[in-house]
């Protein structure tokens, strides 16, 4: 076994690890939460190394079994997957940092098996990100939905049970009545589901097949919420806090896009994706996502809920992204899932860090409360800037790119969406900021804190942590773009002019 | 029907079928359950006659032992425990299945013009494999009658399933009635046992006689009609006519029916073994050539079995002779067992059960 | 793992072992109807189980090694004689078959005990080692009408077996009387068509029949003979809608018999269809390729839809996976309609799959049987809790029924879909991912039941189930999670089994 | 060494990101001197840099993003007057809002001007749209920084409207440079006799989303309403801020990519004269100073629109003296707002006898923004006037412009320091301004006389010297020009004080007046509540459509199938028994007949 088949066993095993570990000493809160740390901290070193052995040009790969002749279970990191991995497990660790003040704070019950099951959800991921092909991809695809299950259900309310079953019913369908059968086609298309640079079907399918294909595999992942398959993701804000800000801001919904990056960028690849008119479907599928969900947006009270709606948005964004018929699109996408990330998750974060302080989960509570909490909602202030994409934000980039390739390739009507719902996004996020910070005190049920102190400090770190790190980006963005450049075979120092 | 021959036999067979028919009609026709069972014993008695008239005299047998007698006998004791009176049925809940069963009926006869001609020597019956039978069975087996041979040799495989059939039977009442209280099936009080002297003696005196006729049929299947099949039955009756006339716990005090289900497995077993020991002797399981090693063989003083010279079938002979018994055993144990689940099980009975 | 390399009996016990798989069982039955007490039959049922389905694994190494097996019985060749014959088919159906019984054998000591009254236990055994030697004859033989008697064997004493499900569910004896009636119309529907078809031949040996066949499609006699076997074949193996037995059979029925059953019946039946279809009759025949495409296939996926629904919709936890049984019979049907090596390979493999699976799920709702009577799905919340180990074995068997990956089921569902896609059928590929998704369904409602919800206050409350229980229980879950990530064992001979019926080489 | 290294470095950077550098510093500066020495410091650093600048080398600073080059620092005599401006009134507002304690309000501030000085010497498309939604992003914290319900409705607005035009910026510029690769404008097109203004052909892709993106920010006539609504709801401080810079960045940019553009003389001819009607009823001062700065920005707008380089010179000299009058203005309005709590022309009056200074400095101001011969907005206004006179086609929009002047002179020359420090006495008798404003004021004042006394100072920085040099020496001092502008300023004194005598001068409305706002203010509104039931539907339907199909099929699969449902009622045997006959008789017939 060399090294780089070691580490993609780490970073299998040490979730899974952990969460045996967690389960063992899940009586003393101290250490279960220690570990969990620690956890993060060697997840996140295994990945960062893996990471960094891509970018040298010695990726990682494994095969553990063959179940059946040409459908293996195999590793190979390529560099989408390095960095959706190193993304995942750091921000895992920063959501434990706040996990660790919520859950106590909030006195929630069931904290055992809320670590257990993120850990689980984090070996989940790693296997998404490191899948050699699209079978293994499926594999973690669905035992991540299956071990976010209990979080999203982590309430016990009626209204929690609905949630979940909403959340199983639409993911594990679409994956059994789409994604799977993708596969299969293109398994019986290719004989093979190898991920493969440059495309695996490129050359081996017309544009009928080819467009069947692509429109189940990416309505089958439905975890990137493309319309009309993102009712799950709304309805799971009934969460606890950290769930939605890892998960469905960062780990489950980028599974998603990711697996429709991976689509795009391997199994059709970019030469095949320009003729087929079904991409350009997708393309006006995820701009009518982009703007109704922003719109949608608009309505919502619930802060949560007002952010989940921004995720379709946003998630929508990335699936534009990965069907333009534009190489740096990939890279657009794979920057913006990034980003979106960090920035979404300080976001989710602050809702929690607000909730735990003073129970309020709606837009018109907040009122005046960034008196007493200026932290968290500058926290807030900076990664709505984010996410409407505004300069010195990381995400800024990501749109750009974006926004170039679309009108690079003709689809203006993706741009115009884009611009659209940045305006959108900037009408729904920025009050909650500005109310907060800037009206009278008072305004709304201010009130005593709930918690004593308000929000925890690891907490407050964390979400610091993360707002921080959305403009740190903005500076690191072209070596996080040319680490990614391969995935398009594009490099950007050649073909710019 | 190559020649418009008005022959006897095609009259009678016309006749009997035409019986057949009407019975049948009549069975279906009528509410009554234990007219029903009469004139199925009686439906049977005519399709015994019938397959005699062609020809099928062991076949003819056995429907006559089963279908007239022994399960007969069965049925009666079965609607003593329910209503006499079957439930009527609205005509309109009939007509959908009386109309697809004519459909299909129709379309079973449009078939039978793919099957050959009744008794024509180049059917497929009767060229190949039937042929074969005849051609090969006196010097592969040497019995004389052919169906024997085919039963107990060629096929004894089938014949080893349809006894385990039987005993799974046995079993399957065994498992369903033979466990629970039950009244014995004792002369009613009040109604002295000498009231039936006549009966008794009667009887006392046929149950020795059937069970020797039972023992002429199994030892005689070899030349003609009979078997253990039909031997079984017989023996069967002979005891269930005793449980009739002397009373349930008479003949459970003679045969307990531990015993008989005990009997119905053993049979099974001598069957089977009988397979396997032509395995240990290193042949195929039921290889009967394989059944007597030489040392046994050797140990048959000679002329017993007729002159050692000429081509024998000692092993043949024996396995028939054995699996017969086994069968013997298997139906006329199964036959007391199913009789002892339903006799006895009075409604009283049923109703303690249940209420347990 | 290679089947070739598989020798785990001597070459002179090899050579007798496809017979000695039926008649071991076969003896044991009596010896067990014999037994003193309970607890011998229980280990009289046991080792005839545990040799019969070493001879099944015996005969499965020689079949991979030697292609068909030909044993003759009374030492005549056919069609004179009566041959057992066996394929990759065959040998895998039977491994199955002996397999499972096996486990079960071992689970009975527990499980009996529970449900059927002491005084039966013996004849109990009897009667289920019986009906394993009737399946694993039914597979091998090679000749028509022995596989009638065998089908009967197996059947006869089940019906009984199912009753004496009384103790515990009064409803058995409805649902065994249902269960009689039916199976002996199907029986006898094929008893007929044998006799059509040897009047047609004058051979009851299948492969002689094949050969006589060839020439007789357009005989009537023929085509009744096909219409009367593969319907009453149909009524065996639970075929969309006649599958009116199986739900109260399995749901009423004692838990030995409904796992044994709902592992082994129906796919015996459906293997002997399977071989009539592709075998026997000749190939391409316009009958054979009508019925494959507009009866089997439609009424496939009517059960795909309906039974699943049916399952999202039932009450009772055993009625559910009753008619998930009938809908995964569907999903069978489906992979055979497609007429072709990989489609019937599917096929098989799925039947091997879901007869483990849902040997596993009877299984642990059997253990669970022992110390809660809980019918109604309500009554099995929160057993997860206090039945870890059984709730995990049956989550395990669930979700290869529903097929996720990494279970057999998954790769059983994959394999169909994508013959189907290959033979460009795709109305069945969609309909095995609706199927797919309504199994999800009820499945996960069972799940949500038994792993996330509290139990009701004053439920009788679950325990664990004993060693003798659990251990045969962890080892068929074992084997729907080993098969899933190494396939290998089930893949060779269902692929042997189909190229052979097509006569393709893999 | 290293000075020499350190004076390089300062040479090859771009002067705003020193202000940027020290606004980061600025909320945690605990004592006001630390705070008075980053206000002003990081402006002086910055001037330091910008004089040290060497010469018009291209490319001085350049950092490759994404494949684009992006080019940090590229001044030329065009960005070097504006930024010079930029500087100058960065380090004035840093001193006028020395005496607030409000270390949001000082940093964005700082951050704001540090952003615009950084726009105008960036020299690419990506790096310029940076800064530009920089500016807005560091700008709305002024209109919020009143901390009140109405700030922030305002704030929200005045974002919309300032993200909308970066947007629009950025969508053009993706799609220019998606269609041409090029980001620099300098090498987009040839230059202008040496210096790229003008730059951007209006028929390049994208290049009416750039123009539309400037126009907002330059507050084009119909979208103009974001600057008359945010400005007069700031702090004292606030306004001045904001006049300073959004909308000279936006002129340097229109000079930059768009001079020459025939629609920017009418756009820019309009905009000077539709404000006049709106100040002259305005009751609020500073709003009335609002119109007046969009007026005054019509000015540059129509000087850029002509092109030639006498306009562009006039633009450039305008937005110059115009940052410096203007803020003066606002700072002497912020004065009395400080002292007495309102700007309401209605409320004042009579205030020069207890702020003389701030008097003062307003009338230069006003003088200024009048034009005043020796003023600075004579000197620079009066090369836009002749850029126009110039040509004889644009004869009406000179006209236009001859009209807005006296306009402008009336209500911001006269109108603004008559109602607050002279007129009715109001009887306030508020404190002199503190030191630190009268401090900024006077310093802007000095600017102000300093330009109009020695306009060859102003003239050595203008984009093309030799032209402006030319004009110095026979143009500017003519007597025609001079006697105009005092005929002008003269007749408009008469007419005010004639109006202001027979009580015929128009009443200031004290309410609210709503121009095209009102499409913003009330529309909006209306069109969201109108458009909120359709909305929720939709939210509905996107959130619950799988409850609606989950209620469709559900109800309908529930009646089949559920316990007593047709389809799961328990079939006795005898229907399964026909069903098998049924099938058999289908198998039979399909295998006899086919």
């Amino acid at each position: 076994m060399n090294g780089g088949e070691l580490l993609i066993l780490l970073a299998l095993t040490l979730p899974l690890f952990a969460a045996a570990m967690i389960y063992a000493v899940g009586r003393m809160p101290d250490v279960r939460e220690t570990l969990t740390l620690v956890a993060c901290i060697g997840l996140a070193i295994v990945a960062i190394s893996i990471f960094v052995r891509v970018g040298q040009g010695d990726p990682p790969a494994l095969t553990v079994a063959e179940p059946l002749p040409g459908l293996a279970i195999a590793f190979r990191v390529e560099p989408l997957g390095a960095l959706f991995a190193v993304m995942a497990s750091v921000l895992w660790g920063v959501n434990s940092l706040f996990s660790i003040g919520y859950m106590r704070g909030r006195r929630e019950a069931r904290q055992t098996r809320f670590y257990i099951c993120f850990a689980l959800a984090m070996f989940g991921v790693m296997g998404i990100a490191f899948a050699a092909n699209l079978f293994t991809l499926f594999l973690f695809y669905e035992a991540l939905t299956f071990v976010t299950y209990p979080l999203v259900t982590h309430a016990g309310t009626p209204a929690a049970r609905r949630a979940g079953r909403v959340y199983l019913v639409t993911l594990v369908g679409a994956s059994v009545l789409l994604f799977l059968p993708g596969i299969i086609g293109v398994q019986s298309m290719a004989g093979s589901t190898t991920f493969t640079p440059g495309g695996l079907l490129n050359g081996r399918v017309d544009a009928a097949a080819g467009s069947v294909l692509l429109l189940l595999l990416v309505f089958g992942a439905a975890k990137a919420a493309l319309m009309p398959l993102h009712g799950w993701l709304p309805s799971a804000m009934v969460a606890p806090a950290p769930v939605s800000a890892l998960l469905h801001a960062v780990a489950v919904v980028k599974a998603g896009v990711f697996a429709v990056l991976k689509v795009s960028a391997y199994i059709f690849g970019p030469d095949l994706i320009s003729t087929l008119p079904a991409a350009t479907w997708i393309l006006w599928m995820a701009a009518g996502s982009i703007v109704i969900a922003s719109l949608v947006a608009l309505t919502k009270d619930d802060l949560k809920t007002r952010l989940a709606w921004s995720t379709v948005s946003q998630l929508a964004y990335v699936t534009s992204a990965a069907m333009l018929p534009m190489a740096s699109g990939l890279v657009a996408g794979g920057l913006h899932m990034v980003f979106h990330a960090v920035a979404k998750i300080t976001l989710f974060m602050c809702a929690g860090a607000i909730y735990v302080a003073t129970g309020a989960n709606r837009v018109s509570e907040i009122g005046g409360l960034g008196r007493r909490m200026p932290w968290v909602f500058v926290a807030f202030l900076a990664a709505s800037f984010a996410i409407v994409g505004l300069p010195p934000m990381a995400a800024m980039w990501s749109k750009f790119l974006l926004i170039t390739a679309s009108f690079g390739s003709g689809e203006w009507f993706t741009a115009a969406a884009l611009i659209a719902s940045s305006l959108l996004s900037l009408v729904f996020l920025m009050p909650v900021a500005f109310r907060a910070l800037f009206s009278p005190a008072g305004d709304g049920a201010g009130g005593e804190f709930v918690r004593p102190g308000g929000t925890p400090v690891t907490s407050l770190v964390a979400l610091c942590v993360t707002a921080a790190a959305c403009v740190v980006l903005f500076v690191a963005v072209e070596p996080l773009a040319d680490y990614l450049a391969p995935i398009a075979a594009v490099s950007f120092m050649e073909t710019a002019p | 029907m190559t020649a418009p021959v008005l022959e006897a036999s095609f009259a009678l067979n016309v006749a009997l079928l035409l019986m057949l028919v009407v019975l049948a009609a009549a069975v279906v026709w009528t509410r009554s359950l234990l007219a029903a069972i009469l004139l199925m014993s009686v439906y049977s008695l005519v399709s015994a006659t019938w397959l005699m008239v062609m020809d099928a005299p062991d076949v003819a047998f056995t429907e006559a032992v089963v279908g007239a007698g022994i399960s007969t006998i069965v049925a009666l004791g079965a609607i003593l425990l329910t209503r006499g009176e079957a439930v009527r049925v609205s005509w309109k809940r009939q007509v959908v299945p009386g109309l697809l069963a004519g459909l299909v009926g129709g379309l079973l006869i449009y078939a039978m013009s793919g099957l050959p001609d009744f008794g024509d020597p180049a059917s497929p019956a009767n060229s190949h494999v039937g042929r074969a039978y005849l051609e090969t069975a006196k010097r592969d087996i040497g019995a004389p009658n052919v169906v024997t041979a085919v039963l107990g040799s060629y096929r004894g495989f089938d014949t080893l399933g349809e006894t385990v059939v039987i005993l799974a039977a046995c079993i399957g009442v065994a498992l369903m009635l033979g466990f629970g209280p039950r009244a014995t099936l004792a002369p009613p009080a009040g109604a002295p046992g000498d009231h039936h002297v006549v009966l008794r003696v009667t009887a006392k005196m046929l149950v020795p006689l059937i069970i020797l006729f039972a023992l002429y049929v199994q030892f005689h299947g070899d030349l003609g009609a009979g078997g253990g099949f039909q031997a079984g039955v017989i023996a069967a009756v002979a005891i269930i006519l005793h449980a009739l006339v002397f009373g349930l716990r008479e003949t459970t005090a003679a045969i307990p029916p531990q015993a008989a289900r005990a009997v119905a497995a053993l049979g099974v077993v001598v069957y089977a073994g009988v397979g396997i020991v032509c395995i240990v002797n290193g042949g195929g399981f039921l290889d009967y050539d394989h059944l007597l090693t030489p040392q046994i063989e050797a140990m048959i003083p000679a002329g017993l079995l007729g002159d050692p010279d000429k081509p024998h079938h000692w092993g043949q002979y024996f396995g028939i002779l054995a699996i017969e018994l086994g069968v013997l055993m298997t139906v006329s144990a199964t036959m007391i067992t199913i009789f002892y689940g339903f006799a006895g099980r009075t409604i009283d009975a049923i109703a303690a059960e249940l209420r347990r | 793992m290679q089947l070739e390399a598989l020798y785990v009996a001597q070459p002179a016990l090899t050579a007798q072992a496809p017979i000695l798989a039926i008649a071991v069982p076969l003896i044991g039955a009596c010896a067990a109807a014999l037994a003193p007490s309970g607890r011998a039959g229980w280990m009289i049922s046991v080792v005839a189980a545990m040799v019969s389905a070493w001879m099944a694994l015996a005969v499965a190494g020689e079949v991979m090694r030697e292609g068909v097996i030909l044993y003759q019985l009374g030492g005549f060749a056919p069609p004179a004689g009566i041959a057992l014959r066996v394929d990759a088919m065959g040998a895998l159906i039977a491994l199955l078959i002996g397999a499972v019984g096996t486990l079960a054998a071992v689970f009975s000591g527990h499980s009996l005990a529970a449900e059927v009254r002491p005084e039966k236990h013996t004849l109990f055994q009897a009667g289920f080692l019986l009906a394993q030697a009737g399946m694993v004859g039914l597979v091998y033989t090679g000749d028509a009408f022995n596989a009638f008697v065998f089908l009967e064997v197996s059947s006869i004493g089940t019906y009984a077996l199912v009753a004496a499900g009384e103790r515990r569910d009064r409803r058995a004896l409805p649902a065994a009387f249902n269960y009689l009636i039916m199976g002996t119309i199907g029986a006898t529907f094929y008893v007929i068509g044998v006799g059509f078809l040897y009047g047609a031949t004058g051979t009851l040996n299948m492969a002689d029949m094949a050969a006589r066949l060839g020439t007789l499609d357009q005989n009537a006699a023929v085509q009744a003979g096909f219409a009367f076997i593969v319907a009453g074949l149909g009524v065996k193996a639970a075929m969309f809608p006649l599958h009116g037995w199986l739900p109260g059979a399995y749901a009423h029925g004692p838990s030995l018999i409904s796992l044994f059953l709902a592992a082994t019946a129906t796919k015996a039946a459906i293997y002997l269809m399977a071989r009539f279809l592709f075998e026997v009759f000749p190939d391409g025949a316009a009958f054979g390729d009508m019925f494959l495409q507009w009866v089997l296939a439609p009424l496939g996926a009517a059960a795909v839809i309906v039974c699943s629904l049916q399952a999202v919709f039932a009450r009772e936890l055993r009625r559910m996976i009753a008619f998930s049984s009938v809908a995964q019979v569907g999903f069978i049907f489906l992979g055979f309609s497609l007429a072709n090596a990989s489609g019937l390979s599917a096929a098989l493999f799925y039947m091997t799959a879901h007869g483990l699976m849902k040997a596993a799920m009877f299984m642990a709702l059997g253990g669970l049987a022992i110390s809660i009577g809980a019918r109604r799905l309500e009554d099995f919340a929160g057993v997860a809790r206090e039945a870890p180990w059984t709730a995990v074995a049956f989550g395990i068997g669930a979700a290869s029924l529903v097929g996720t990956p990494l279970t057999m089921g998954f790769l059983a569902k994959w394999q169909i879909m994508e013959a189907a896609l290959a033979g460009g059928r795709i109305w069945i590929f969609a309909v095995m991912a609706a199927g797919s998704v309504l199994t999800l369904v009820y499945v996960g409602r069972i799940i949500e039941v038994m792993f996330f919800r509290e139990p009701a206050p004053g439920a009788p409350r679950a325990k664990e189930s004993p060693v003798g229980v659990l251990v045969p229980l962890l080892i068929l879950a074992g084997l729907s999670l080993w098969f899933g990530i190494d396939a290998s064992l089930p893949q060779q001979l269902a692929q042997a089994g189909a190229a052979s019926l097509f006569e393709v080489r893999p | 060494m290293t000075v020499e290294r350190l004076a390089d470095w300062l040479a090859n950077t771009n002067p705003g990101f020193f202000i940027l550098f020290a606004a980061l510093f600025v909320p945690f500066a605990r004592s006001n001197i630390v705070r008075a020495l980053l206000l002003v410091g990081g402006p002086a650093v910055a001037l330091v840099a910008l004089i040290n600048a060497d010469g018009l080398s291209l490319n001085l600073s350049t950092l490759k993003i994404l494949g684009y080059e992006l080019v940090l620092y590229r001044p030329d005599s065009l960005s070097f007057v504006f930024g010079l401006a930029f500087i100058i009134a960065s380090a004035l507002v840093g001193i006028y809002s020395l005496h607030r304690r409000d270390a949001m309000q000082d940093s964005t501030a700082m951050l704001y001007a540090g952003a615009a000085v950084s726009a105008v010497f960036v020299g690419d498309l990506i790096s310029l749209f940076i800064m530009w939604e920089l500016t807005a992003i560091a700008s709305v914290f002024q209109v919020l920084a009143p901390r009140s319900q109405d700030s922030v409705r305002a704030a929200m607005r005045y974002l919309v409207f300032q993200i909308s035009s970066g947007l629009l910026v950025l969508a053009g510029v993706c799609m220019f440079v998606s269609a041409t690769g090029q980001t620099q404008f300098a090498l987009i097109a040839p230059s202008m006799a040496g210096l790229p203004v003008g730059v951007m052909d209006i028929a390049a892709p994208g290049a009416v989303l750039i123009l539309a993106g400037f126009g907002i920010k330059a507050a084009f006539p119909m979208v103009h309403n974001w600057l008359q609504d945010a400005y007069p709801k700031t702090t004292e401080t606030g306004a001045v801020v904001l006049s300073a810079f959004t909308t000279k960045l936006a002129v340097y940019a229109l000079a930059r990519y768009f001079a020459g553009l025939e629609w920017l003389i009418w756009i820019g001819a309009i905009m000077t004269v539709f404000p006049v009607f709106f100040a002259v009823i305005e009751n609020d001062l500073r709003k009335v100073l609002a119109y007046s700065l969009n007026n005054q920005v019509g000015f540059m707008v129509c000087a850029v629109g002509i092109g030639t380089q006498l306009a562009v010179n006039g633009a450039a000299a305008h937005a110059f003296a115009h940052i410096m009058y203007k803020a003066l203005l606002f700072m002497s309005m912020g004065a009395v707002l400080y002292r007495t709590g309102t700007t309401k022309a209605t409320d004042l009056g009579g205030l020069h006898r207890t702020m003389p200074w701030t008097t003062l400095f307003c009338l230069v101001g006003a003088a200024s923004i009048s034009a005043l011969p020796f003023f600075s907005g004579f000197v620079a206004k009066s090369m836009v006037m002749s850029a126009s006179y110039a040509d004889p086609a644009l004869f009406v929009v000179w006209i236009m412009l001859l009209f807005a002047s006296a306009g402008v002179l009336e209500h911001s020359g006269i109108k603004i320091p008559y109602f607050a420090f002279f007129g009715h006495d109001s009887g306030k008798r508020p404190q002199e301004a503190p030191f630190n404003m009268l401090m900024a004021m006077g310093l802007a004042a000095a600017l102000c006389i300093l330009i109009g006394v020695s306009p060859g100072w102003l003239y050595r920085f203008l984009p093309y010297e030799q032209v402006a040099r030319e004009y110095l020496a026979s143009d500017l001092w003519t007597a025609p020009h001079v006697l105009q502008q005092l005929q002008l300023l003269v007749f408009a004194m008469l007419a005010f004080m004639l109006l202001q005598w027979r009580k015929l001068y128009p009443a200031e409305a004290p309410g609210l007046i709503l121009d095209v706002e009102w499409l913003w203010r009330r529309g909006w509104p209306m069109l969201t509540s109108a458009l909120s039931a359709p909305m929720r539907q939709l939210g509905r339907w996107a959130g619950g459509q799988a409850g609606l199909i989950n209620g469709m099929v559900g109800g309908l699969a529930r009646q089949a199938f559920a316990p007593n449902g047709w389809a799961s009622a328990k079939v006795p045997f005898s229907v399964t028994a026909v069903c098998s006959l049924a099938i058999l008789g289908l198998v039979l017939a399909i295998a006899l007949f086919r």
